[in-house]
């Protein structure tokens, strides 16, 4: 993050001057949470754009590149006006980042319309995968719905009969439960809704305790995870039903869980040990110059940044029409492995059942233990129509 | 005879285990100075605020002028023509002494809801302000901020304020409390000029002016009038002596 | 009477002379985006505005006004859901309903004082927020995409136009304060914040005169709130999180609130700050330029401390006294 | 719903209450008798919380964490209140809340630069992980009993305190009118800065017990703090048994609503309505019980005599 208004003032005086005289320059816009309570997420996305940046030599698709970390504060305003900055004031080529559905909503409509390129390292709402879509869209991440489908998927093959499903009472939350309702075939005896940014669950689970459910699907995203997660297991809640997770227990929340954390299980696109070069060297890398391992949002912000190397070599120029057809095709080197792409934009990818584990250096990581998916497309890529 | 301008009955306040005005019935005359005297703590306040509505009595009737006003609001009485001084000088502070007057002055106008016509310089409202001071003589400070007053000044601008609206009835509570000699003697001279127009219910500590400008003399003990009557009743009477007068001295 | 509101009021015409012509300095230096930047400090500094009727104007410390720029943006929002997508008519909406929800929150709120009077306003602006995050149908919590406004003959995607919306709405909510806290009624409400039971025993009820301010300041917030939605294209409960009630409230003490064109200085003091502060920390510490809180709290406690009146205060006379008179 | 599973949740609403009660404790008599509103208390529970967690790390030990980190909070309070909270009594509430809102930004992101972003962990001692039975069949943890006695303990202290001693005599005259404690000759300066100190002390408190139920991280203490203000409201201000009572009955509405109001919800309307209407409300409840207190008592449940 440099002094954008005097960076602007300057180039703008040698873009007159100098006319086409400089190399082509790549520009990207980076857009996370950096500061507030969510900033430890938006800190490992930038942790990881750095590491990208590094592994390409500093350069996207052989061309000169810049990238411009900018803070969303986690505020749909504050969001609008840094895109706005982004594109009229520093002219990037590309913006990326975004961990929120409500701030990528929030700017959507205004990258898209201005021909530019918005690539999503995280936040994969509904709308705008399918009536609300949009050719210059991509995600580098997942809709919002794939992910719980396909715990109720594993559930299904498990031969989970009936489920206690508990979500906290926002859209996503609304989401999540609906995406695993429709792969689900079993049961839903309870489905709650708790509330936003709730720390303690006790009653939730006391109540919980007395319904007695064979299974628990909850999606408690961030620090609702840790203290779900935790007070699960203090309460013995083990003994009681078996827990099913999607966005729980992840590289965010294991660090604070720990041993906790064991052996509970979730589905993910994405997991530390996934077998390919790119992402071992990804981890490897990470966890040298970082310390500890990437969570799932680290991973899809160096796939972002690998998707603009690739999108750039491949056309060999910035342009957006260009960018947009390469990545379109799909075939994007990922640490997902070669990343297929659906007629929405959104991944075309394999999801994974992970379990809690411990690595050879006794920390706590997720593992592999089985595909649950295998090439699987949204719901919602059929409403979609450029 | 002259016509009753406030009457009370019986009215009657407590503040959990105190009685701060007990079955106090009181007739304040058209036209008269009245005092009301005691003790501190006798309840005189008390009183005073449930006559202008501050405090709602727990039992008893309140009449102005013949009309029940015991669950009137202060405002609604303020407009039936009750105007009052607190103990502690009341006025806007922030505001200068000629301000103070043109806010009285608008509400007297009754037109309130304006919203486009600058008020601090409108012809009229200045002029309306201006005669409100010059009731008590003090237009010579209408530039004045009123943080700026004196205590004593502040205290005639306050009675200015509470005879802006041409009450009625006037009720005084304690205004010569904190003026020096010279302020004092002023204040009695307005006071006692002001007995044409209006009928004033004082409460004074200072027997000196009660005894220069009561009529009549009421005497609040606990909370209870132990006497009523001219002040040289009141200062005959041995009930009165013993229990305040006495003690006093 | 037009000539004294120039001489009076000379700090707000200045920024308002300045914001007409700020388009041509951006133009030609090519900073375009700093027209937005522009149009998100109008848009919150004419809800301070609004806000400061009741806040600085009649002492009533109201922690939920952002409830009423939410109610304004979802007006917006849920009208263009069914298709009304005429602006002036979803400003006469967002008018009405904050009028009227002004009114209903003001008359039950405005019977505690003090420190109540600031809980009560938080708790019925947290009830419109969870309502509004309840709403399944328009986004709940992700929010409601939503074109901009079709104000006819205002074609509002050419950018500048508007600005030039705003513009002219601010500019008309500044003069209608402007002529408002001079006036009868302003004079009794600043009497009122000074002393509430002298103005009662000149026989005025209180109550009358700080539910009109009140129902008033929301129309203002909720006028600002339903351009807000077009300017950000898209509407989400975030508008109304008790957090930007307390910005607001933070704008108009920064700027000074006993000012007309106190919160309009805030609102550029404060979002300048926000956006020049991590680039700054950047630049002279970069190792927490992430952290620019940390600058940016101790700074507000400083100008509670050493800046009493706020800068409108600082830069101008420093004695309190009402806006009615004093020149700005 | 059994009558167990709601003494159960009963259990569970009367730790939540004391929690806030403890939080709340200093913060009405910092709002009653200081008129100050300081809204930096939940970072007082964030420094109480993040003290004890950090000790717990380093040396190991759960209970030497908490015996450590309660000194540190009262220092800290101490400190708060000589450097920059005594210079605002004087100030009208606007600017006390554009300052404590500065100070709230500032220890968020001073915790966030010392600790790093990333939630602390903590847990509680093997020892206090068991369950009691509450009644037959109805287990219920060990730790959560132990919040709820230690919190109690604490309520009875500062009654106790506050109704026998004679700093707390000097507490009750200022709570209904702080110019007679002044007038009484009571050295005011001082008997601020032990409440306050004493205030930010319960308020870690009660971090540092919730500490190792939920995470432990920056910002931590602000949802708490807007819970404990609706308490000190509906208690009345400056009333230490009003907000006793007033927390335990918030602990009780948003606990219970939470479970209850969707089953209720589900009795007679459609499952999807009421799976909104339901959460929606249990979220809302405590601001309507609070808005509605207000409408009818505008002082609150219990303000202190003479307020």
């Amino acid at each position: 993050m440099k002094n954008k208004f005097i960076t602007a003032v300057i180039a703008a005086g040698f873009v007159a001057s100098a006319g086409t005289a400089f190399a082509e320059t790549i520009k990207v816009g980076y857009m996370t949470t950096l500061s507030g309570g969510a900033g430890i997420i938006g800190k490992q996305m930038k942790n990881a754009v750095e590491l990208a940046m590094e592994h390409k030599g500093g350069k996207l698709g052989g061309m000169d590149a810049e990238v411009i970390f900018v803070d969303d504060q986690r505020k749909p305003d504050v969001t609008k006006q840094l895109a706005n900055k982004l594109l009229k004031s520093e002219k990037v080529d590309v913006i990326g980042g975004i961990i929120w559905s409500n701030l990528l909503m929030a700017i959507h409509k205004q990258v898209t319309r201005s021909d530019t390129l918005l690539i999503s390292s995280n936040a994969g709402p509904s709308p705008v995968a399918g009536s609300n879509c949009h050719k210059n869209f991509f995600s580098m991440s997942w809709q919002n719905d794939q992910t719980p489908e396909a715990m109720g998927a594993y559930m299904n093959s498990a031969g989970v009969k009936s489920v206690y499903a508990m979500a906290p009472n926002y859209q996503a939350g609304k989401d999540m439960i609906a995406g695993f309702k429709r792969f689900y075939d079993g049961e839903v005896v309870g489905e709650v809704y708790t509330k936003l940014g709730q720390t303690d669950f006790q009653a939730e689970l006391s109540a919980l305790r007395a319904a007695k459910p064979p299974a628990t699907f909850i999606f408690q995203p961030g620090g609702m995870g840790i203290n779900f997660v935790k007070q699960w297991k203090q309460a013995g809640m083990d003994d009681v039903s078996k827990l099913y997770t999607v966005f729980s227990v992840d590289g965010i929340s294991l660090p604070a869980l720990k041993e906790t954390a064991l052996g509970t299980i979730s589905t993910q696109t994405w997991s530390p040990d996934l077998d390919n070069a790119i992402n071992k060297k990804f981890v490897a890398d990470y966890k040298s110059k970082f310390g500890g391992y990437p969570s799932f949002y680290a991973a899809q912000a160096y796939d972002t940044i690998l998707a603009i190397d690739h999108a750039v070599a491949k056309s060999g120029s910035k342009d957006t029409a260009k960018m947009r057809e390469v990545l379109a095709a799909g075939g994007i080197p990922t640490t997902r492995g070669s990343l297929k792409m659906n007629s929405n934009h959104f991944p075309i990818q394999n999801f994974y059942l992970r379990e809690a584990v411990k690595d050879s250096d006794g920390v706590v990581t997720s593992k592999i233990i089985d595909t649950v998916f295998e090439d699987h497309g949204d719901a919602y890529a059929q409403d979609c129509k450029f | 005879m002259t016509s009753s301008i406030l009457e009370l009955r019986s009215v009657k306040k407590k503040f959990g285990a105190l009685t701060a005005t007990d079955n106090v019935s009181l007739n304040i005359q058209k036209g008269e100075i009245h005092a009301l005297i005691g003790p501190n703590g006798a309840g005189k306040t008390t009183l005073i605020s449930q006559i202008f509505g501050n405090l709602a009595p727990d039992s008893g009737e309140i009449l102005l002028d013949g009309k029940n006003i015991t669950n009137t609001s202060v405002s609604n009485r303020a407009l039936l023509g009750i105007g009052r001084s607190f103990q502690i000088s009341n006025v806007l502070m922030d505001f200068s002494v000629l301000e103070n007057a043109i806010v009285a002055k608008i509400s007297h106008s009754r037109k309130t809801f304006r919203f486009f016509k600058p008020a601090f310089n409108d012809p009229d409202l200045i002029d309306g302000g201006l005669a409100i001071l010059k009731r008590v003589g003090i237009e010579h400070m209408a530039d004045r901020n009123v943080s700026d007053l004196a205590h004593g000044e502040r205290r005639l601008l306050e009675l200015s304020l509470a005879l802006a609206m041409q009450p009625v009835l006037v009720l005084l509570d304690e205004p010569m409390a904190g003026a020096g000699p010279e302020d004092t003697v002023f204040m009695t001279k307005v006071i006692a000029g002001l007995k044409s127009d209006t009928t004033i219910l004082l409460i004074e500590h200072d027997m000196d002016v009660v005894f220069q400008l009561a009529e009549r003399i009421s005497v609040l003990v606990e909370g209870a009038v132990i006497a009523s009557g001219t002040p040289n009743e009141i200062s005959n009477n041995t009930l009165v002596r013993e229990a305040y007068l006495g003690s006093d001295e | 009477m037009v000539l004294d509101l120039f001489k009076k009021f000379t700090t707000l015409w200045i920024i308002l002379v300045v914001l007409a012509f700020f388009p041509i300095f951006t133009s030609t230096f090519d900073l375009p985006f700093w027209n937005d930047v522009v149009m998100r400090i109008m848009l919150l500094g004419m809800a301070a505005m609004g806000l400061n009727i009741v806040f600085g104007f009649g002492g009533m410390v109201s922690f939920g006004h952002a409830a009423f720029m939410g109610v304004g943006a979802y007006c917006a929002g849920i009208s263009q859901y069914y298709g009304l997508d005429n602006g002036w008519y979803q400003l006469l909406m967002s008018a009405v309903s904050c009028g009227i929800l002004g009114i209903m929150i003001g008359f039950l709120a405005l019977r505690t004082s003090g420190i109540y009077f600031i809980m009560i306003t938080l708790a019925f602006a947290q009830m419109l927020y969870f309502f509004f995050v309840s709403l399944e149908q328009f986004g709940g919590d992700d929010g409601l995409i939503m074109d901009r406004s079709d104000f006819i003959f205002i074609d509002l995607y050419e950018p500048l136009r508007l600005y030039y919306l705003i513009f002219f709405i601010l500019a008309a909510v500044s003069i209608m304060l402007m002529l408002l806290i001079r006036s009868r009624f302003g004079v009794i409400l600043q009497a009122i914040k000074s002393n509430e039971s002298r103005v009662e025993a000149m026989g005025l009820n209180p109550l009358k005169f700080k539910l009109t301010g009140y129902v008033i300041s929301a129309v203002i917030c909720g006028l600002s709130g339903c351009l807000f939605a077009s300017w950000q294209e898209f509407v989400s409960p975030d508008i109304m999180h008790w957090t930007r009630s307390g910005d607001l409230m933070i704008i108009i003490i920064l700027g000074g609130l006993t000012y007309v064109a106190g919160p309009l200085v805030g609102a550029i003091v404060f979002l300048l700050l926000e956006e020049l502060l991590p680039d700054l920390l950047h630049v002279v510490f970069p190792s927490i330029a992430e952290n620019w809180m940390i600058i940016f709290g101790p700074l507000l406690i400083a100008v509670v401390l050493f800046g009493k009146g706020g800068l409108m205060g600082v830069v101008g006379n420093r004695f309190t006294r009402p806006a009615a008179r004093k020149d700005q | 719903m059994t009558l167990t599973l709601l003494l159960e949740q009963i259990f569970n609403g009367l730790q939540a209450g004391i929690t806030l009660f403890l939080i709340a404790a200093g913060l009405t008599l910092i709002l009653g008798i200081m008129d100050f509103v300081f809204l930096a208390h939940g970072s007082q529970v964030m420094i109480g919380a993040y003290a004890a967690a950090a000790i717990t790390i380093a040396t190991n030990n759960f209970y030497f964490g908490i015996l450590a980190a309660i000194p540190i909070t009262f220092v800290c309070g101490y400190l708060l209140e000589w450097l920059i909270i005594r210079h605002l009594y004087r100030r009208d509430h606007m600017d006390q809340v554009l300052a404590t809102f500065g100070l709230i930004l500032f220890f968020n992101e001073a915790i966030r630069i010392g600790f790093g972003p990333a939630a602390l962990f903590t847990n509680f001692p093997s020892s206090l992980s068991g369950f009691i039975e509450i009644l037959p069949d109805t287990p219920y943890p060990v730790y959560r009993i132990l919040i709820i006695l230690v919190g109690l303990l604490c309520a009875l202290g500062i009654h106790l305190f506050v109704s026998r001693t004679r700093v707390g005599a000097m507490v009750r005259a200022g709570a209904s009118n702080p110019e007679m404690t002044a007038a009484l000759g009571i050295n005011v300066k001082i008997l601020f800065r032990f409440i306050f100190a004493a205030g930010a002390t319960f308020a870690g408190l009660a971090g540092m017990m919730i500490g190792p139920l939920t995470s432990v991280e920056p910002g931590m203490g602000e949802p708490l703090l807007i819970l404990s203000l609706v308490v000190i409201i509906i208690g009345g201000i400056g009333s230490v048994r009003g907000a006793f009572i007033a927390a335990i009955l918030i602990g009780l509405v948003d606990t219970v609503g939470r479970v209850m109001l969707p089953m209720l919800f589900k009795t007679f309307m459609s499952v999807s309505t009421a799976d909104t209407a339901g959460p929606a409300l249990a979220s809302m409840s405590v601001y309507i019980l609070m808005a509605v207190v207000l409408v009818f008592k505008p002082t609150g449940l219990f303000p202190p005599k003479g307020a």
